[in-house]
């Protein structure tokens, strides 16, 4: 395992500690800083390793939010209904990744942006399984305090992160991430090689929607409501490619150290500037993309100096 | 009747949808940037209509003339300086700094001119034609005459220029453009100043029919994203052809699926379309 | 009459010991890689010059030096008198000089003649005089007018290279620096190059060119230059340096055609 | 956030607001509203606490027109910035959502502007809305049209897909359909619909006497310009809540008359009330002096949301989350938005929604009876 | 060399059209195990085109490839480099950000299935060394020269174990001593038992090692015979070779 590997995993079980200082509130954000973690990791399978760039994330966190909100309606418990929004959006992932992955570039964007939309409408339509636009309510836990239901669902997000980040692990060291790394340079060259990569990228596509849908099926046991417009929001895919970019793009490490510092700006930018806290982070990732161009990895080799002058090397 | 009427609104539509997609087009197809602060371009756009109306009774006609150059010059000096920092950087990183752009220029129009909706009423109204039972909204009618006429300067520029060519240079080969003697930097920055341009006069011609809103934007990006993809990237012909076709779906969509399927469809039909034929209606085979 | 002669002087051959490219101890690489070390070298107006070396030499690095594609670390480069050491590839080509770069970089979705319009982009002239040029293109290469409305990109290597060849004429050269001339072309269409190139050099442009066949290259030019590990090892006329026994051994081998 | 007054003296008041986002228009409203009487409240010398008076001090948050963040906002305020008490955040979805924070925390939360009934049926204890059920608008309307227009047999409905829009329309379904009207189109439209020709040439060919439309001010704006451009005309012309609003009036123009609404206040109403602000005519004048322009149900019932607090603490004599729960639970007074009662699910059930139509470019109250201005009008053009 | 009856490749009335451009047309041609076989003919004459045919890169629009007894007209590129088609891109496709050595390691992983990176790694040191490129095995490909970067593309195509290997023009842009290095890789690979079909405009070569040669010209088959014997044919020399090197050739004897 790399060094920065094993970083990674002390980074993560450090952050497990986080209920013996937080309050409830720190412990919600903590929960969302797990689970844009998971994004943004998972983003990082298709879109760092196989240089695919997704914005599906937000189609399959609203899939797994639905998935596990209807379940659970029906009396299915929490882990079951997890468990069912993992693996049916491993498998539609997978199955749609094989049709959407034949795209390059921009088409590729652009087609997965659409999954977001119409999955949305899908769902917004279906009004007698989902609520429509009425929203869907998912039963309270009932019984625990206000803290122990919030120190549950930390740990239940974190525990997701962990999985997610053994599995991309796993998946960077094996033969898999090999070949997506083989796709990203040059797609013919790797078929000609032998390497049968839509079958490569539509598991690249399913992984990485599958840990999406679990995060989102227990982000609506958490919220207790969900409605589409709220789980299919395109920042959902936006943010874990800002995330990934500032951590720096492929490196696990990278992508979850740039979804904490990312919430982390965007909580206290909120917090601070009411009136045009948009605005604000705004200017603060173009500052990030203008300086610090190869992400937060970067940083501790001397490469930010050729990241400030811009001077590189030039091949024509 | 009805069918008919469908079609007539559709053909309308189609064209400020084109109207709407063609700067962006332009921006993605030639400097390989999906810009996401269009939308909010256009909205800039429709303000300045508005305010020119409401403040100086000026005309929105003669708000075109000044929304071209001065959105130019906008375009032309974030893109010089500031897109063009980043733009050999990969697809996403151009993609996120323009998300960043957005959120500031939605975030000022928010602050400056506060949320709610405002509307360009004409006074006296331009009213509509009808023609039997067939009915033709005269504003609608002028702005698809003003977008096809944009339209068609811009194809103008682009075929038969040689900074048009330029353009198209630029972006399929970078540095073999520089061996050329084509100034590279420029021409980007014409290119994304050009985007610009027409945003605004999109813009302009929207807030005509449109509330406007700076929280528009998005549907507005929305619908240049389809139609691009429809039309075929950077073709000009391709964005008018791509908004017809949308407009076509979206009306006949909502008239036998109900209106609230009608977006769903459109969708449908984009990926449909990025999986059969990437490179769009009229785009030319062989574009990336 | 001349051929490619929209800017040249007056149609009177220029001076032959006139310097069309004077080098002296040009430095240049790729970021912290030095490639070139000190490269002293002279291109005549109205020769053709060749450049041969083994691969990885430096030879295509030199061209994009020349070209003002990459800068120069050190070193002097003057054209006809003017000092050319800071200039941009733009100046580059207003002064004249001209490269067909290593592996055609043609603009794939454009057609052919759009392509060749491109290498006129930076001359000012009209568009029946840039008409008249493309027909001569289209005459040297008749297979480009059979195709010119057809994506670059699609082309065969081949037909690529004539494209590639053909766009650097329309910039209208007064030296044209071509890398790796016969590089996949038919045994046939190199033929036809080297009459075409004799043709525009007696019409008094000044040719460089990198070329890997050493009997052709040596053949055609009037002065050759070697190199190897990014310095000049030897220099004399083309018919001298084939008849240099270390010049065969390391450059010609021994399989016969 | 806010500016720290010194802890003792200070009631703290958390309000997540959409102050960004598609919503934002509505933020606008809910701050004047809150604004409005923590001036008064303080001006008054703040609210009187078992003798003791407290300022008045709100807490504003952005929530970015997105639900789980309203929801974050909600527990942020209860947990970081210490707040007393809760307004909700705008609508009946997102109200929804936070409300849960509010019943864990056990922090009496009044919501504004939350009036579908799925809000309340999660008998939450300390969730308490100021908006009657849907259906208190939709019926009177039909027995209005009814009454007025016996030859309306056809209405056609279209709801933006959305809670509230969405909800309202089905209940004027319901109350068409009970009422023997034909309901001949029943559509939704997607939020973010750029255009409405198609679906508009469709109702059209339909010949509907009564088109009932939904949405947010945006999607009303334009459904009404386009209903123009298509010169569609029907007897009645209904749409929730765009007339409600000035800024619909304002944009509409010409075509705004005729046009018919209801809502759940009207500052035409004319209550004689006990709170902070005393009687309607007052409150109108209070707000037009403060923000020169009309105050609108969404106004006024952000206002109410504090003065019902203030009535409620003082009556309690302390700050006592539970205690001002019970208050509010017990309530029972008349205010400038009329008489105030809550339900056993927390849902105020005292009111009646006026029904108002525009005319020569004001908003004319047609129902009840008590405070009618004028008669109602057919024809829409 | 050749063994009649033993046929490792053959196309029945292979086509192919990029819209309206008849690139290949009714193209017939068999391989043998052991041959090396030239396939020449001017630029445009669809060489390349042809190889990517039967790689099912570019899948043919009618007729019929099989290879070993076995249709692969339909077949999927990588399914082909399984079963040991391997080739050589004219228009070199390196993974650009890896080194030589797992660009050459990629392609003894993936074709041959079981291979783990470890093993895949080792072999490919072995075709580096076999095509010299030991020295820049840890530098990226994106940095070599052309004509190192065509020696890798040479190796990934070893790395794969190939039964049937297209050479599309691996000779270009190289100077004669080179050329010659090069053909006495090729002479072994062949002495080797991997049957080559080389595509390739250097004349010299082609006569050096191929033991037949195919001429296309406009994407049909106008000669395949030996090699003496094409380079006199007339077709051959008005299409592809030229007068002047008919006469040296003559002139040679
Ligand atoms: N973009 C680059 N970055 C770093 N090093 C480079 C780059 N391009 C070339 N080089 C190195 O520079 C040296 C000279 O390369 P160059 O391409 O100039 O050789 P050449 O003489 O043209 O060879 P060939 O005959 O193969 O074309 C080589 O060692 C090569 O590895
Ligand atoms: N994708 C494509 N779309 C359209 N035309 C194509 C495409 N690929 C090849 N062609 C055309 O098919 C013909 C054959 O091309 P091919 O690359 O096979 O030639 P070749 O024999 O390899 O030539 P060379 O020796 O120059 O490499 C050419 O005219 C080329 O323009
Ligand atoms: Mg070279
Ligand atoms: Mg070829």
């Amino acid at each position: 395992m790399t060094r920065t590997n094993i970083a990674l995993l002390v980074l993560i079980t450090c952050v497990a500690a986080l209920p013996l200082f937080g309050d409830a509130y720190a412990l919600r954000l903590g929960t969302m800083a797990c689970m844009y973690a998971i994004f943004a990791l998972s983003w990082n399978i298709v879109g760092g390793f196989a240089g695919y760039p997704s914005f599906a994330t937000a189609a399959f966190f609203g899939l797994g939010a639905y998935t596990t909100g209807i379940l659970m309606n029906k009396g299915v418990p929490l882990t079951l209904s997890l468990l069912g929004s993992l693996v049916l959006c491993l498998l539609l992932a997978a199955a749609l990744g094989a049709v959407l992955l034949r795209l390059r570039g921009h088409y590729f964007a652009i087609a997965s942006l659409s999954l977001v939309e119409v999955f949305r409408e899908l769902v917004n339509n279906a009004t007698d399984l989902t609520g429509g636009g009425m929203g869907l309510n998912i039963p309270l836990v009932s019984g625990s305090s206000v803290l122990s239901d919030a120190t549950f669902f930390f740990y239940a997000m974190w525990g997701l992160l962990l999985i997610t980040a053994l599995v991309v692990i796993a998946v960077s060291m094996s033969k898999l991430g090999f070949g997506l790394n083989c796709i990203r340079q040059n797609e013919t060259a790797s078929n000609m090689v032998g390497l049968n990569s839509t079958l490569y990228k539509a598991i690249a596509f399913g992984l990485s929607a599958c840990f999406v849908g679990a995060a989102g099926g227990l982000y609506a046991a958490w919220v207790h409501y969900i409605d589409p417009s709220d789980v299919f929001d395109i920042l959902y895919s936006v943010k874990p490619i800002v995330m990934a970019l500032m951590g720096g793009l492929g490196s696990p490490l990278g992508v979850v150290c740039g979804a904490f510092v990312y919430l982390g700006l965007e909580e206290v930018v909120w917090r601070n500037y009411i009136q045009i806290h948009s605005g604000v982070l705004g200017v603060l990732i173009i500052l990030l993309l203008l300086f610090l161009p190869h992400g937060l990895v970067s940083l501790h080799a001397g490469k930010i100096w050729r990241g400030l002058t811009g001077r590189k090397a030039k091949h024509v | 009747m009805l069918a008919i009427q469908v079609l007539i609104n559709a053909l309308v539509l189609g064209c400020l949808y084109a109207c709407i997609a063609i700067g962006f087009s332009l921006v993605w197809g030639v400097l390989n940037v999906i810009n996401l602060i269009h939308g909010s371009f256009i909205v800039l756009g429709a303000y300045l209509a508005w305010g020119a109306y409401n403040s100086l009774g000026l005309s929105p006609w003669y708000a075109l003339l000044i929304a071209a150059p001065a959105f130019f010059v906008f375009g032309y000096l974030l893109q010089r300086l500031l897109l063009n920092r980043v733009i050999t950087a990969p697809v996403l990183v151009t993609l996120t700094l323009t998300f960043g752009l957005d959120l500031i220029l939605n975030n000022a129009m928010i602050y400056y001119f506060k949320a709610d909706y405002r509307k360009l009423i004409l006074n006296p109204p331009t009213g509509s034609i009808s023609i039997f039972d067939v009915v033709v909204p005269v504003d609608r009618l002028i702005a698809t005459a003003s977008a096809l006429a944009l339209t068609f300067l811009l194809y103008l520029l682009l075929r038969r220029s040689k900074v048009g060519r330029a353009i198209v240079a630029v972006r399929l080969d970078r540095d073999a453009a520089v061996l050329m003697g084509v100034d590279v930097k420029s021409i980007y920055a014409i290119a994304f100043g050009l985007g610009a341009a027409l945003a605004g006069c999109a813009g302009v011609l929207m807030a005509l029919i449109f509330p406007i809103s700076p929280l528009t934007s998005s549907a507005y990006l929305g619908k240049a994203f389809v139609v691009c993809v429809l039309g075929g990237l950077g073709s000009v012909s391709g964005a008018l052809a791509g908004g017809i076709l949308l407009a076509l779906v979206e009306g006949v969509g909502s008239v036998y699926l109900g209106p609230a399927h009608a977006v769903t469809l459109s969708f449908v039909l984009l990926i449909i379309f990025l999986v059969v034929r990437p490179q769009g209606l009229l785009g030319r085979k062989g574009f990336e | 009459m001349p051929i490619w002669a929209s800017n040249m002087h007056n149609g009177t051959p220029p001076v032959a010991d006139h310097s069309m490219l004077e080098l002296n101890g040009i430095c240049a690489g790729y970021g912290e890689i030095q490639v070139l070390w000190g490269i002293d070298m002279a291109v005549r107006s109205g020769e053709i010059t060749a450049l041969i070396g083994s691969n990885g030499a430096g030879k295509t690095t030199l061209m994009r030096a020349l070209s003002g594609l990459i800068p120069l670390t050190s070193g002097k480069y003057v054209s006809e008198g003017v000092d050319l050491s800071k200039a941009s590839a733009a100046q580059m080509l207003a002064h004249g000089i001209v490269h067909v770069p290593e592996g055609r970089r043609l603009f794939g979705a454009m057609s052919i003649e759009d392509n060749l319009l491109m290498g006129a982009y930076s001359r000012s002239v009209s568009r029946s005089e840039l008409n008249r040029d493309l027909d001569r293109v289209y005459t040297t290469f008749p297979k480009l007018r059979e195709r010119r409305n057809q994506a670059a990109a699609t082309l065969s290597g081949g037909e690529q290279q004539m494209c590639a060849i053909g766009r650097g004429l329309m910039s209208a050269p007064r030296l044209l620096m071509i890398d790796e001339l016969s590089l996949g072309l038919s045994p046939l269409l190199v033929e036809q190059l080297v009459a075409a190139l004799r043709q525009l050099n007696s019409e008094g442009m000044s040719i460089l060119l990198v070329e890997q066949d050493v009997t052709t290259a040596l053949d055609l030019c009037h002065h050759a230059y070697i190199m190897d590990m990014g310095r000049i090892v030897r220099t004399g006329q083309g018919a001298e340096l084939l008849a240099d026994p270390i010049i065969r051994d390391a450059y010609l081998g021994v399989l016969e055609d | 956030t806010s500016s720290v007054a010194s802890a003792q003296d200070v009631i703290r008041f958390g309000a997540p607001l959409p102050i960004t986002g598609p919503l934002a228009p509505e933020a606008v409203k809910q701050q004047q509203g809150y604004d409005l009487w923590a001036e008064q409240a303080n001006k008054a010398g703040g609210i009187d606490v078992g003798g003791k008076k407290y300022k008045v001090e709100i807490v504003y948050s952005d929530y970015q027109s997105n639900t789980p963040r309203s929801v974050q906002t909600t527990e942020q305020m209860i947990t970081q910035d210490k707040v007393n008490f809760m307004f909700g955040p705008f609508g009946s979805g997102a109200a929804k959502a936070a409300s849960t924070i509010a019943e864990k925390y056990k922090v009496p939360m009044l919501a504004a502007t939350a009036s579908s009934s799925q809000v309340y049926d999660q008998n939450y204890k300390y969730l308490f809305g100021t908006f009657t059920p849907n259906d208190t608008l939709t019926t009177p309307l039909t027995q209005l049209v009814k009454a007025k227009a016996a030859d309306v047999k056809k209405i056609a409905i279209l709801a933006r897909n959305d809670l509230f829009p969405l909800a309202i329309a089905q209940e004027m379904e319901k109350s068409a359909k009970a009422n023997g009207l034909e309901v001949v189109y029943f559509e939704k439209y997607a939020i973010n619909t750029l255009d409405h020709s198609a679906t508009l040439s469709q109702i059209k060919s339909l010949n509907p006497q009564w088109v009932f439309v939904t949405g947010y001010t945006n999607d009303l704006l334009l459904i009404r310009k386009q209903m123009v451009d298509q010169q569609m005309k029907a007897g009645v012309v209904t749409m929730i809540a765009g007339p409600a609003y000035q800024e619909f009036i304002e944009s509409a123009g010409q075509s705004a008359e005729n046009i018919s609404s209801a809502s759940w206040w009207h500052p035409a109403e004319q209550y004689n009330g006990k709170d902070i602000f005393g009687t309607t005519a007052n409150f109108v004048k209070l707000f037009k002096d403060k923000y020169k322009l009309e105050p609108d149900y969404a106004h006024a019932s952000a206002a109410v949301c504090g003065a019902l607090f203030q009535m409620a603490i003082e009556k309690a004599g302390s700050l006592d989350r539970d205690k001002v729960r019970d208050e509010l639970a017990k309530m029972d007074v008349v205010t400038f938005w009329g008489p105030v009662k809550f339900g056993a699910n927390g849902q105020i059930n005292s009111l009646e929604p006026p029904v108002f139509q525009i005319q020569a470019g004001k908003p004319v109250v047609l129902f009840p009876d008590a405070i009618k201005q004028g008669e109602f009008k057919l024809g829409v053009n | 060399m050749s063994k009649p009856g033993h046929e490792i490749l053959h196309l029945s009335n292979v086509s192919r059209h990029f819209s309206g451009l008849k690139a290949l047309s009714d193209v017939s041609l068999s391989v043998n195990k052991g041959e090396v076989v030239g396939l020449i003919g001017p630029n445009g004459a669809g060489k390349t085109t042809l190889v990517n045919t039967i790689c099912g890169v570019t899948p043919a629009s009618s007729g019929v490839v099989t290879f070993d007894g076995r249709d692969i007209t339909r077949i999927k590129t990588y399914q082909s480099a399984r079963l040991g088609l391997s080739r050589t891109f004219q228009i070199v496709q390196p993974f650009a950000e890896f080194s030589a050595l797992d660009n050459v390691a990629a392609a003894a992983l993936f074709s041959q299935p079981g291979e783990s990176l470890k093993s895949a790694r080792e072999a490919a040191r072995v075709h580096l060394a076999f095509v010299g490129l030991d020295a820049q095995a840890n530098q990226s490909a994106a940095t070599l020269t052309l004509a190192m970067r065509k020696r890798l593309e040479l190796a990934k195509a070893l790395a794969m174990k190939p039964k049937l290997l297209f050479l599309d023009e691996v000779n270009a842009g190289l100077n004669s001593a080179e050329v010659e290095r090069a053909t006495k890789l090729i002479h072994q690979l062949a002495a080797d038992g991997i049957t080559i079909v080389m595509i390739e405009h250097l004349m010299k070569v082609v006569l050096n090692v191929c033991t037949r040669i195919a001429v296309l010209h406009n994407g049909k088959l106008i000669a395949d015979g030996a090699p003496r014997d094409i380079i006199k044919d007339p077709a051959v020399v008005d299409a592809y070779l030229g007068q002047q090197y008919a006469q040296r050739n003559a002139a040679r004897g």
